[in-house]
């Protein structure tokens, strides 16, 4: 793999002999029988971007809300500036100069994009009124400034995609000057365009002398913009050291202890068949600007992607196709046959399952035990005459769970209480499950870590081959020409390229995913 | 011209008290046929603000009088003086409205009703010698704050008074049958030697009897006030001694007819016209 | 579910400590508290509310609220009394028939509860509250405000009945909890009552249709209604139109302070029957207690506001 | 926000629609509906209920809800007629004294609502049910179920003064209305109160206080129940230790129909008015429409779930 290194520049600024700005040491923390951090120690230098890797489940999220002042460590020391560092709420951390970027979404849906990017200082008179042209003056700058340029601030959050909500998370940070910037999984929704203009503004707060601490999955990305990295695996710092005395092997080793396997590689054979088992015609809903909708063919044991810009129209497809939202026009051929759904019932009764991009709000239900979710789509399966049957509702988890390698408390335990990338781990296995014959995925790999990735793409191949066929959204190019079979490219509600496995390339797809958009806006 | 028309309020149409009233009400226009009715009550007992809505939208309507069952015996005086000054007849019937306060709007209005402390005196006693001196009683009031509880209440005080009874407890049960039923049975564990009680109606009066009849107490006396007819029976048993009759449905057509005569060019109506009121018991009921 | 039902079960005795708390408060401080015949009737006089707030439970688990039920009590109680004083029935037939009818009425008003609240998405606090008008009004209207009574004299006798010192109704109501039970927490449909109260849109996603569980639970709760106004002609012998005027708050309570998630999702019928309890044991005891009426209604505030707290309080130890 | 405050325009319009309806409605079938007498009538029998219900929405906008308001009404009607009874003080200082006294016993109940539920991190439901029993048992105790009156002359007139064909009692409130509508929709205040109703969690993240705001929204709620208070002795000239019973639910009918999520976060003061609008039309127009109480009584349910489907019809027609 190549790594553009254009933090390469800052680095020997970022370098230099300041005292550090953070510093953890042996920081430890359990949440009842859950050891989450296990003696983390950790330094930040002014101006430093500093990287934090590590499986799911690893402890970063845990790191992260004790330094905002959610979650009170055990043990350890915690220095900011120099000066002993306990925040108690958030407002402490705030008033210390640390900004934070939450792994899960902390919007207010009814609430103006404006407001919510000001929600921390809503400009005011003397009279405690808002001054609203201010605000919505302020928060378009902020937007333009990350290249959210389609997104009226006047509307309300609820009417905005889960990528947008990401960037409004971004733009929000960055509204008050801070002295640690913390950014946890902030990409793990964008596509390339969005990342690109992201790392333009961690550049840019570099050279500002902010440190920033940005979690990511994706290592490319670490070794773009970090200058340092830290390596967490069980709760433990493993190493941190500089960017340049490393490489992406040794850090993953040191996030999994050991070789990746081999299903990263993109040579595998395609298991698609040629009998077609759903097929789109025309196929039209209420937010598709087209008359003539979308076609499209997906094979048994196929694995087709589908990629294009946030915004696309990827998220809304698969959700009428699932009939979330009723369909508007247009036939679905299911197995060569019409079909209606005119709810997700009937979709899942023909066969089809769907792994949403949002598995707070529509995946998963938290509070719940893991169990419980994962045999939510399968009741019928695990139950005999309406009475559930306990220890077949948990063997069914237990063994979805390890085939995912799920790192988890038992199947009794609160979905709430997994990491980021278990809990999407924890939707996979709702629908594996139910062993359907179409399944779509949106974002499917959202969080989850290098390690666990390999496995979840084992799976879905090992699920293709025995003829499932697979719909994948997916912001992460690399990822869509690692799985699929063939991928298509959608921009503005349509589909406006379509590549074999032999022609898969970066270029070609932004390519197209650009040009649909440029023939749109009229650049 | 139109025949004239009344505007009759009521307190609340969801009881058999009021219900008779009301039926005695309508019969009456049938019967006299020279005038028109129009009856509103409100939803509970203590919604006053709705009965002054009544009030103001009869008003509004311009009806030649209007005979009241005030809800409060003060809330009422302003509307009615309202009402008055737009020339309206204004009849007070069944609670009496109080008399200071028609001084203070400065209001002189007559009362059609019965006599609340009377009747309750009179079934009060009636318990009194029953038990003989020296009875345990205990009361079961009333609304808290509404008129006729605190006048049954001071009936009751009365007849202890003067038959030198034994006051045990005094609690309320909100004219209800089913709070009267636990309120009763747990005064009667506090109160193991109770002889006689005193329920400001009937309802709660049935609440009583059926604790009685759980605990397999049959030694206890039982009084109540309306004559609702689903006492009849209970009577009859001797499950319950006496209640009062305050003959409802003859109330609201006197007061009518005294408004009539008023709008047909009478006399204005002076003082208090005193309805009947009867004790009832197993000899007389029917 | 173990981890789950552990922190339940605490959850429970939290609430439970609050009404331990009441029981040896007024076993010391009255004579007659804890004398067989108040128990008994203790039992007797939460039977009702226990009823009601079993249905409840339901609701409020998939985040719903019924203010009906006062209303529809009033409305099955007459419905079913019309059967239960048609001349020339044999007793057997007679209650058979009522307590169909009074079920029956309660299904119907707690269906339309659930399916107007379901089909539109309209907040069942405001379907629920035009219900209580509606129920009402036809309750007054086919009685024409009177009350029913004369009800055979077999039945009148049942509602005091007593097995081993225990009202028999308080046990009718003791096994609707335990089936309450089963069903909410051993049950698919329970299990997705639920899921429903705590991510509904997870729960249609999953391929469930949220309407038929919807309306079921009110469905549920209007049944439970029809059986609370049976016990509670069995218990006065009366039907009336008035009768179950703000009954509602009382069993929202129940569920509440029971530990229930007003928000939906969280919560045990277990809980319920506790909420129950101390909601009846501090009616009881305070009167023997021998305060004031208007004393007694401030402490009764006072103390269902601690009843909580206490909870609470229990729980942030716990949890430390 | 223009695209916002659009939408809300048609959502308050939604409800509009219905109250448009109704009007038409009884004007069509009855006499005097539409005469300025009855109209001035219908804006004083509203006046009361909306006063609460401008509280009420603050409280339901973060998610909240307040029973204790009926109570609470008469605790500071009983408290600042105490005050207004007090011999030798002119008219003046006694009407100025008994409004602090009313707004200062809303206050400290509201205050105490909040701060409860807010410490303790209960539900505003148990809490404001505590103070429910605790306020009317108080008002109860300090009157010893007494009435009050015998007011300043001039102080009775009041409630009854017209501007215009307009009652005063009414223009008072369509000030608080304006007042409530700016502080909801202009100031930091209010947007951090949709904003707890939003996502709680995100605004505690954004390092802001929920206390503070929560405790404010109940204590505002308070201020309005004593300034209803006021306004209800005005009208009435007594002030009775049970007067209010009930009054919640119509306050909170009135927000709810007015299109305010009753988990919070979404809602307008505008639609609160119209909330009450419909409510007071609807119990005037169907008196004079010449119905039978208990017909009354259900045709208002019927036309409360009505008034929301209209609303929910022309949110989906619109949305498509
Ligand atoms: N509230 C909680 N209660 C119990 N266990 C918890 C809680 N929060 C986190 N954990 C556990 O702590 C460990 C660390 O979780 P954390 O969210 O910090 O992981 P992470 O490194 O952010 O993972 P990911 O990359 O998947 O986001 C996990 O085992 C998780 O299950
Ligand atoms: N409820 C809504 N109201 C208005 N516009 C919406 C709504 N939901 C989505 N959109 C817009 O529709 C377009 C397509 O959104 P969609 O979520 O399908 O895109 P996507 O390609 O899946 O991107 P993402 O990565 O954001 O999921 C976007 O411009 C989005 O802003
Ligand atoms: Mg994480
Ligand atoms: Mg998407």
């Amino acid at each position: 793999m190549t790594h553009s290194h254009s933090g390469a520049a800052h680095r020997t600024v970022a370098e230099g002999a300041h005292a550090p700005v953070l510093e953890l040491h042996d920081v430890r923390k359990r949440f009842g029988g859950t050891v989450a951090l296990n003696g983390v120690t950790l330094s930040v230098a002014p101006g430093e971007v500093h990287g934090l890797i590590g499986e799911n489940g690893a402890g970063k999220s845990t790191l992260i809300k004790i330094l905002c002042g959610i979650v009170k460590p055990d043990s350890g020391a915690i220095r900011l500036a120099g000066e002993n560092y306990e925040p108690q709420t958030p407002r402490d951390a705030k008033a210390r100069g640390l900004q934070v970027v939450h792994q899960e979404f902390n919007l207010l849906p009814f609430l103006s994009v404006a407001e919510n990017i000001f929600i921390e200082h809503l400009p005011r008179n003397l009279f405690g009124v808002v001054k609203r042209d201010e605000m919505n003056a302020g928060a378009r700058k902020a937007l333009d400034a990350i290249g959210l340029k389609d997104v009226d601030v006047r509307w309300p959050v609820e009417r905005l995609g889960i990528a947008h909500r990401q960037l409004v998370e971004v733009a929000r940070a960055l509204m008050t000057d801070s002295r640690v910037l913390i950014l946890d999984e902030p990409t793990a929704t964008l596509t390339s365009r969005e990342t690109d203009r992201l790392f333009t503004i961690i550049d840019d707060l570099r050279s500002r002398g902010v440190s920033v601490i940005f979690v990511s999955h994706h290592l490319d990305e670490i070794f773009r913009i970090c200058d340092r990295v830290t390596v967490l695996r069980n709760g433990e710092t493993v190493f941190s050291r500089p960017i340049g005395e490393t490489s992406h092997d040794e850090l993953v080793r040191g996030m999994v202890g050991q070789q990746l396997q081999k299903e990263m590689a993109s040579d595998t054979i395609s298991s698609a068949g040629t009998e077609t088992v759903l097929s789109l015609v025309n196929f039209r809903h209420t937010q598709s600007p087209h008359v003539d909708g979308i076609s499209l063919d997906l094979h048994r044991g196929e694995i087709l992607g589908i990629a294009g810009l946030v915004g696309s129209g990827r998220t809304e497809l698969l959700r009428a196709i699932f009939a979330a939202e009723p369909p508007l026009s247009g036939t679905i051929l299911r197995g060569g046959k019409p079909a209606v759904f005119r709810s997700p019932r009937e979709a899942i009764q023909s066969g089809i399952g769907f792994v949403t991009e949002d598995r707070k709000e529509e995946g998963l239900i938290l509070t719940m035990p893991i169990a419980a979710n994962v045999s939510l789509a399968s009741l019928s399966s695990v139950s005999r005459l309406g009475l559930l049957d306990r220890t077949m509702e948990n063997a069914m988890t237990e063994k979805l769970g390890s085939d995912l390698k799920l790192k988890y408390g038992g199947p009794s335990k609160q979905a709430a209480t997994l990491s980021g990338g278990n809990q999407q781990k924890v939707v996979l296995a709702k629908w594996l499950a139910r062993n359907p014959q179409i399944l779509l995925l949106d974002e499917p790999t959202r969080g989850v870590d290098v390690g666990a990735k390999a496995e979840i793409y084992a799976l879905i191949r090992r699920f293709a081959e025995k003829g499932l066929a697979l719909l994948v959204v997916s912001s992460e190019l690399p990822e869509l020409m690692t799985l699929c079979d063939r991928i298509m490219v959608m921009s503005q509600h349509r589909i406006v390229g379509e590549l074999p496995r032999a022609d898969f390339s970066e270029e070609k797809i932004l390519t197209y995913a650009y040009q649909g958009e440029r023939r749109q806006t009229g650049h | 011209a139109d025949k004239p028309v009344v505007g009759l309020v009521m307190k609340s149409l969801a009881n058999d008290f009021f219900k008779n009233m009301l039926e005695g009400a309508e019969a009456h226009a049938k019967k006299r046929g020279d005038y028109e009715l129009k009856a509103i009550g409100m939803q509970n007992e203590t919604d006053f603000e709705s009965q002054l809505n009544g009030v103001e939208n009869f008003i509004t309507q311009g009806v030649d009088a209007i005979v009241i069952a005030p809800a409060d015996s003060r809330a009422m005086v302003a509307p009615l003086k309202k009402a008055m000054d737009a020339g309206i007849t204004v009849v007070n019937f069944d609670v009496s409205l109080d008399e200071q306060a028609k001084k203070d709007a400065g209001i002189d209005l007559a009362f059609v009703g019965p006599d609340n402390r009377g009747g309750a005196k009179m079934v009060g006693e009636a318990l009194a010698k029953a038990l003989g001196e020296g009875g345990k009683v205990v009361i079961l009031e009333g609304n808290p704050g509404a008129d006729n509880a605190a006048q049954r209440k001071l009936g009751f005080e009365d007849a202890i008074a003067a038959g030198k009874l034994n006051l045990l407890d005094s609690r309320t049960a909100h004219w209800e049958t089913e709070e009267a039923n636990s309120v009763f049975s747990t005064m009667l564990t506090a109160h193991p030697d109770i002889q006689g009680v005193m329920a400001a109606n009937d309802s709660m009066a049935i609440g009583v009897v059926k604790a009685l009849d759980a605990a397999g107490r049959s030694d206890i006396k039982v009084v109540g006030f309306d004559n609702v007819s689903a006492v009849a029976p209970l009577l009859k048993d001797g499950k319950l001694l006496a209640t009062v009759d305050q003959f409802g449905s003859q109330m609201a057509a006197d007061a009518i007819d005294k408004a009539l005569e008023v709008v047909a060019g009478g006399p204005k109506l002076e003082g208090w016209i005193k309805t009947n009121i009867e004790l009832v018991t197993k000899d007389n009921v029917k | 579910m173990k981890g789950m039902s552990m922190k339940l079960v605490l959850r429970d005795a939290g609430i439970g400590i609050a009404l331990l708390l009441l029981i040896v408060f007024f076993s010391l401080s009255t004579e007659h508290f804890l004398t067989p015949n108040n128990i008994s009737n203790i039992l007797t006089q939460i039977t009702i509310n226990l009823i009601l707030a079993i249905g409840m439970t339901f609701v409020i688990l998939i985040g719903g609220i019924d203010l009906s039920v006062g209303s529809m009590l009033a409305f099955c109680a007459v419905v079913a009394g019309t059967v239960l004083t048609i001349p020339d029935l044999s007793v057997f037939v007679a209650v058979g028939l009522a307590t169909l009818a009074a079920i029956g009425t309660g299904v119907v008003c707690g269906f339309l509860n659930g399916w107007i609240s379901a089909f539109w998405g309209l907040p069942s606090f405001i379907v629920t509250l035009g219900m209580l008008n509606i129920a009402r009004g036809a309750a007054l209207q086919v009685t024409d405000a009177r009350t029913i009574y004369s009800f055979p004299q077999s039945f009148n006798a049942f509602g005091s009945q007593m097995v081993f010192g225990v009202p028999v109704v308080f046990l009718i109501a003791l096994a609707l909890v335990a089936v309450a039970w089963f069903v909410l927490s051993k049950t698919v449909f329970g299990r997705l009552l639920y899921g429903i109260g705590n991510n509904e849109e997870a729960v249609r996603l999953a391929g469930h249709s949220l309407m038929v569980y919807k309306v079921a639970a009110f469905t549920i709760a209007g049944a439970l209604v029809g059986i609370a106004a049976m016990v509670y002609m069995a218990r006065l012998n009366i039907a009336s139109p008035i009768i179950g005027i703000g009954f509602e708050l009382n069993a929202i309570a129940a569920v509440i302070i029971g530990g229930t998630s007003l928000s939906g999702g969280r919560g045990t019928v277990i809980g319920t029957l506790l909420g129950a309890c101390i909601i009846g044991v501090l009616a009881n005891g305070l009167i023997l207690f021998g305060l004031s009426d208007f004393m007694r209604q401030m402490i009764t505030g006072v103390v269902i506001i601690l009843a909580v707290i206490i909870d609470k309080y229990r729980e942030r130890i716990t949890a430390a």
